[in-house]
């Protein structure tokens, strides 16, 4: 791992950082503030310091409290990986700007994130679903959504919460959801 | 009877039987009656009463032919994709084009909705007539013309250009859009691969004089260097790619296109009816062989002219009553010949198994005798054999072809018949004509 | 380099032409058999003893094991009570209740714990104290619990799965291997039937075979839709009838060989509904 | 973004006419490209390819929007193939979870494995030995190479040459039987674990391996001659669905695809796992970025692996293939992303563990998903065939993309 990168991203934005940057094996990783993120990435992008050029992955988490949108990007200049985690968004209505306007080819990994999570992501032309039909009603990899053959988890023993109807917000709080203290 | 339930098949059958039944009572009648009559009228028009039997007969042997090509195609293929291919029906396979066609037959023959009825069920009608009717000026061999017409090179690029009008039927009236395209380009590309094709025997009927397919034939009397294909070569390659384009054979088989249009005009067609598209595609592939072959590869002449005037001449006659007992105890006493050693030979061979084997080994040598007696002693079958020597390693050449060559891309293919062949073709009639202009035929 | 057109054709169809020539590498398949690699993993077989009996006694751990559960496995338990499933969700409704944390596997979770207990789960937490919550103990430990409550109830097995981290699906499993562990509270009502000389000449015989049709089960069994017993009496009562069956306590009188049948019938029919 | 859904086929709302012919209600657009997709202008018309076509990689449907030959538009739809792979690697452990991301990519199914593997082990933090680690490296690169073989195969035939699909498949049959030998299973082999690898190798693998490096180079090399030089394979690719290194950076394209563009951008070097950087190897760029450069990549890396298998066959060290692991692992909270180079691209997996034995999210990315997005701008404004000749150069498999 890479202790100098870790100083840049320190003294760029050390502020802005709701945690120090963590680094492990070869990856480092930093946690910015949803309204910061958009910035955040782009300097990340365009500083001749960085280059992360290459957007590697996005995805979406669902911790139980809360919404991640998670950012594996790769410098074009070093080898260097950056994980930059958005932690903070709503469960019952998530919302975060999109990252096509930089990488376009993040747009069907965000249409991924909004057909698995039901996070929004404003300025991404085509979300729509991407795997689940169009008529489909409820956001699969949320922790809300239980398998069948894990009733073992279910609260309610028999009850099928495979389909939740409607929006986020309608996933009922009552259930005892999987939190994890690791994220 | 139950009409709704029939399919159309069913259905025309029902109406058939009937009808032929009458007919042929009444023929009976009439040919009873007016007997004599017929035979003169007969005897007055005798050309179209030929033209009739040749077209049935040309649509007699045509599926056969169509049977041995597919088996050649899926063989050949076979073994150059290091497979095996069809082993299990009959001797390494070889019936097995024979049950694809009673599978073909036998299958669900299934008229989609919202096609346009009439024309979908014409179009396979028309593109099998456009094909096998072509047969009708291939000049087997000089006795063996079914219609030696004067104009049958005409002849023949104008009905197999009917053939294209089938196919848009077919496309057209699928209702769908893989049919349509396919069907667009099959016009496309015979539109533009007819004028290479005609304008490449222009040297040759120059050269002949002629358009009829005998005669052309006739003029390539003599030893192989006499063949057009050495005397007019550029002509020759012009006309091959431009046949391959116009029976729609790899890397020309757009309009059939697999992957990208599924099955072309062809998709929406099941059962027989896609038999017959399936039929006229190989039928074609021997026609424009033959063709090639009579134009090119002097038809039914032998590369060489050996004159083996034989001397062996067998008085049949002479045996008199001799000749049915030889007759019925040569293929015994064959039989037994042929039995014993291979019986002597192992002891695992059963009698009966021994002699069916030497039955076959005698019938195949009695016909090979028969056959090298034939050759020797007629020429028709000898030319027949020449001729359909040359056909059949043509038609091994575009199986060769569809097993090696990826397809050309739509564009390409049309850019290539109208900036290349075309001019080529032209530079070919006036290179031939000047030629004739200074040194004559 | 400039090349002459159409070579590229040429030398690939010589390529096509050469193969066509080699030998071929098909495998004719209903004759040749394909080698399996002697790692193969991908058979399942159930094995069989020298009488042609089935080897496996739905312990359900390969079950378990497989990760994408290709096996679908059903028994019943030795108690003859619990008809036991493990297969695919959408195939075994029951799988989503209570008795699907015995198949899935792994311990009970906190949201399934989070249900609650009908029980008072103090007497179990003294016990696993006493065990020192040591899952190699387990059938120590579900012997006191059924000292204690009599039988052993669901959610002390949840307990003490939870407790011990063992599987519930072994817990569950050891609860129902041995016989002197009950499910149920002790069995109530019982059918016994007299095994005397007297009896059996008198017809007793045909008597158990018809109660045992009826019911569907064996002597000295529980019957699985009910809590019923049939069982055998150890002798004969005094100044009782021939053959005598006691139900509850009480001979009955009205029975002989002859309407053995229709009685029994009538008897299974009282008890099913 | 319009929260619009669309009816769906029970919904009473879809009048289906009453006569014979049934015709599929139009879609209601529900995002701005989609509108601008499903308008269509003078002589345009849809044709639907798929999810039954003889030249979609897998059960992919893609609406084109052609005008005559020409390919106006395009929207691949997906989730035929659509499995939960990430929902269910979150309610099974960390030894099943290996097994269920092995079928995504059938094709190299290897590669699926390794990426969550190596994601497991820094979550826990376990050292492979080092003949695991060699072991792990030939096999990718058999399998790597298998991959690559039976692409040039898929290209040949969406081409429309019939011959070298199947001379491709005598070649992947052999390392497929080889890898049976080695891990038990001829496509699906469950073979790496969490620190190591099932087994150890075994003589008749050797032996098969040994018997197929003594002629691969040249057995392929005749392969390859039958199309790399035809004329009517290089018209048909040559300049055809051109990616600029700009671009594909943007688009987040890696593996042949992006080193056809001309960025030498290769995991195995740059970000090294296992022990590839005791191994030397070039890594082959092209600078045209069109569909053959793409399939002309693919088949120096065939080269290139067999170099590596022969370094690593003549380094292989002694010792256990497998580290001391408890039967049930519970890793520390913390994530981890683990990723390798696939002969697609670069297959992550990003795994977040929150102590229990069973991961608490684990995303799984697929190149192949990012590669399709590449087919609506390459192909546009070329004709039908084109976009075989694309979509069979960019190589994506649906099971990858569609998880």
């Amino acid at each position: 791992m890479d202790r100098r990168l870790a100083a840049l991203l320190q003294e760029k934005f050390g502020e802005r950082l709701l945690a120090p940057v963590r680094q492990r094996y070869d990856e480092s990783e930093i946690r910015v503030a949803l309204k910061d993120a958009t910035d955040t990435l782009r300097t990340l992008h365009d500083d001749p310091a960085f280059r992360f050029e290459m957007l590697i992955d996005l995805c979406g988490v669902d911790t139980g409290e809360e919404m991640q949108v998670v950012y594996h990007l790769s410098s074009s200049t070093s080898g260097d990986w950056l994980r930059v985690i958005v932690p903070g968004l709503d469960r019952t209505a998530p919302r975060i700007a999109s990252a096509t306007f930089m990488w376009p080819g993040a747009e069907w990994m965000e249409r991924e994130a909004y057909d698995m999570f039901g996070i929004t992501f404003e300025g991404n032309r085509d979300l729509r679903r991407i795997y689940m039909p169009d008529d489909y009603r409820s956001y699969p990899l949320r922790k809300d959504f239980y398998l069948a053959d894990d009733a073992s988890r279910s609260p309610a023993a028999g009850v099928r919460n495979m389909e939740r109807a409607g929006t986020p917000a309608d996933a009922t709080a009552a259930t005892v959801l999987r939190k994890s203290p690791g994220v | 009877m139950a009409w709704n339930r029939l399919t159309p098949a069913g259905r025309i059958l029902a109406v058939l039987l009937p009808v032929l039944a009458i007919g042929g009572a009444l023929t009976t009648v009439l040919l009873a009656t007016f007997g004599g009559a017929i035979a003169a009228t007969i005897g007055a028009n005798l050309p179209i009463v030929r033209f009739l039997v040749a077209s049935v007969v040309t649509f007699l042997i045509s599926v056969p032919v169509a049977f041995l090509l597919i088996y050649m195609e899926m063989k050949i293929i076979a073994l150059m994709n290091l497979r095996i291919g069809p082993d299990r029906i009959g001797p390494a396979g070889a019936v097995m084009s024979v049950v694809h066609g009673l599978k073909v037959l036998m299958k669900e023959d299934y008229t989609p909705p919202s096609v346009d009825v009439p024309v979908f069920t014409l179009a396979p009608v028309v593109v099998y007539l456009a094909s096998f009717m072509t047969l009708l000026v291939i000049p087997f061999a000089p006795e063996l013309t079914s219609m030696g017409f004067e104009l049958g090179l005409l002849y023949f690029f104008a009905i197999g250009g009917l053939s294209v009008v089938g196919l848009m039927m077919a496309g057209w009236s699928s209702f769908n859009k893989y049919s349509l395209l396919g069907g667009i380009r099959a016009a496309a590309q015979a539109i533009s691969y007819e004028i290479p094709l005609t304008l490449s025997v222009v040297g040759i009927v120059i050269l002949t004089g002629t358009l009829s397919l005998p005669k052309i034939v006739a003029a390539q009397d003599g030893s192989f260097l006499d063949w057009f294909i050495f005397r007019q070569p550029l002509a020759a390659i012009i006309f091959f790619i431009a046949i391959t384009a116009e029976a729609n054979r790899t890397p020309f088989d757009n309009a059939e296109a697999d992957q990208e249009i599924v099955a072309g005009f062809a998709t929406e067609y099941s059962g027989m009816r896609f038999g017959f598209f399936f039929f006229a595609e190989y039928v074609n592939v021997f026609i424009v062989s033959a063709l090639f072959s009579a134009v090119f590869l002097g038809g039914s002449n032998p590369p060489i002219h050996i004159d083996l005037n034989p001397q062996i001449l067998i008085d049949l006659s002479a045996l008199g009553i001799g000749l049915p007992l030889i007759a019925g105890i040569a293929p015994v006493v064959g039989t037994l010949l042929f039995a014993a050693p291979i019986w002597f030979a192992s002891s695992r061979i059963k009698g009966w198994q021994a002699l069916i084997a030497g039955f076959l080994i005698f019938g195949g040598v009695s016909t090979a005798a028969v056959g090298i007696w034939a050759f020797v002693m007629l020429p028709p079958v000898a030319s027949l054999i020449w001729f359909l020597i040359k056909t059949f390693a043509l038609v091994f050449t575009f199986v060769w072809m569809r097993g090696t060559l990826p397809r050309a891309r739509i564009d390409q293919l049309m850019g290539f018949a109208w900036k290349w062949l075309l001019p080529a073709s032209l530079l070919n009639i006036f290179a031939t004509a000047f030629a004739v202009l200074i040194a004559g035929r | 380099m400039p090349r002459i057109p159409g070579s590229g054709l040429l030398s690939g169809m010589r390529l096509t032409l050469t193969r066509f020539f080699q030998p071929k590498r098909t495998v004719m398949y209903p004759e040749v058999k394909p080698d399996i690699a002697p790692r193969n993993r991908g058979r399942l077989e159930l094995v069989t003893d020298e009488h042609g009996t089935l080897k496996c006694e739905t312990c359900f751990q390969c079950a378990q094991a497989c990760p994408i559960e290709c096996i679908d496995m059903g028994g019943i338990d030795t108690k003859g009570r619990f008809a036991v499933h493990w297969g695919p969700a959408e195939q075994y409704a029951e799988r989503r209740e209570e008795s699907a944390i015995r198949r899935s596997g792994r311990t009970v979770s906190d949201a399934a714990a989070a249900t609650g207990t009908t029980i008072n789960t103090a007497k179990v937490d003294e016990i696993l104290e006493a065990h020192d919550y040591d899952p190699h103990h387990m059938l120590a430990i579900l012997e006191e619990i059924q000292a204690a409550y009599g039988y052993l109830p669901v959610d002390a097995l949840k307990r003490v799965s939870r407790a011990t981290g063992a599987w519930y699906a072994m817990v569950y499993g050891t609860a129902t291997f041995y016989k002197h562990l009950a499910f149920e509270p002790g069995v109530t009502r019982s059918i016994a039937v007299c095994r005397c000389a007297n009896c059996l000449v008198s017809g007793a015989g045909s008597v158990m075979g018809t109660l045992s049709y009826e019911f569907g089960t064996e002597f000295g069994r529980a019957i699985p839709w009910s809590n019923l017993r049939l069982e055998s009496l150890p002798s004969h009562l005094p100044d009782a009838p021939s053959p005598l069956v006691v139900i509850d306590g009480e001979p009955q009188r009205d029975l002989s060989a002859k309407n053995a049948a229709s009685w029994a019938a009538a008897l299974a029919g009282r008890y099913a509904a | 973004m319009t929260q619009q859904m669309r009816p769906s086929l029970d919904d009473p709302r879809v009048a289906i006419p009453a006569d014979s012919t049934w015709y599929e209600p139009a879609p209601i657009p529900q995002t701005e490209r989609q509108a601008e997709f499903l308008t269509l202008r003078e002589g345009e018309m849809f044709v639907n390819m798929g999810p039954q076509h003889p030249s979609t990689h897998g059960v992919l449907r893609v609406i084109i929007k052609v005008n005559g030959e020409k390919v106006v538009d395009l929207d691949p739809v997906l989730g035929y193939l659509h499995r939960g792979v990430e929902k269910l690697c979150e309610n099974a452990d960390y030894h099943q979870a290996i097994c269920y991301t092995d079928p995504l990519e059938y094709v190299s199914s290897l590669f699926c494995e390794a990426a969550p593997v190596a994601a497991f082990e820094k979550l826990m933090d376990v050292d492979v030995p080092r003949r695991a680690q060699y072991i792990r490296v030939l096999t990718m690169e058999l399998n790597r190479i298998a991959s690559h073989t039976l692409f040039q195969g898929w290209m040949a035939l969406d081409l429309g040459g019939i011959t070298p699909i199947l001379w491709a498949f005598i070649e992947r049959d052999e390392i497929v039987d080889m890898l049976a030998a080695l891990t038990g299973q001829k496509l699906l082999y469950n073979y790496y674990r969490i620190g190591g690898v099932n087994g150890d190798l075994n003589h008749e693998f050797m032996s098969r391996l040994g018997t197929w490096m003594s002629r691969a180079a040249a057995q392929i090399d005749s392969n390859l001659a039958l199309i790399n030089e035809n004329e009517i394979f290089v018209r048909r690719t040559r300049g055809l669905g051109v990616l600029d290194a700009k671009t594909a950076l943007k688009m987040g394209v890696t593996g042949p695809n992006l080193r056809a563009s001309g960025v030498p951008f290769d995991l195995r070097r740059d970000r090294p796992y296992l022990v590839y950087p005791e191994l030397e190897f070039d890594v082959p760029t092209r600078d045209e970025g069109d569909s053959l450069a793409r399939y002309l990549v693919r088949m120096d890396e065939i080269k290139q692996s067999i170099r590596i298998i022969d370094q690593v066959l003549h380094e292989m060290p002694d010792g256990p293939v497998m580290a001391k692991l408890p039967r049930l692992l519970r890793p520390r909270p913390g994530r981890a992303f683990g990723a390798v180079e696939g002969p697609r691209g670069v297959y992550g997996t990003y795994a977040i563990s929150d102590g229990t034995d069973q991961p608490f999210r684990m995303r799984i990315h697929d190149p192949s998903f990012v590669h399709l997005q590449l087919v609506g701008p390459l192909t546009k404004g070329n004709l039908i065939a084109d976009t075989m000749a694309v979509m069979a150069s960019l190589d994506p498999v649906m099971g990858g993309v569609d998880k």
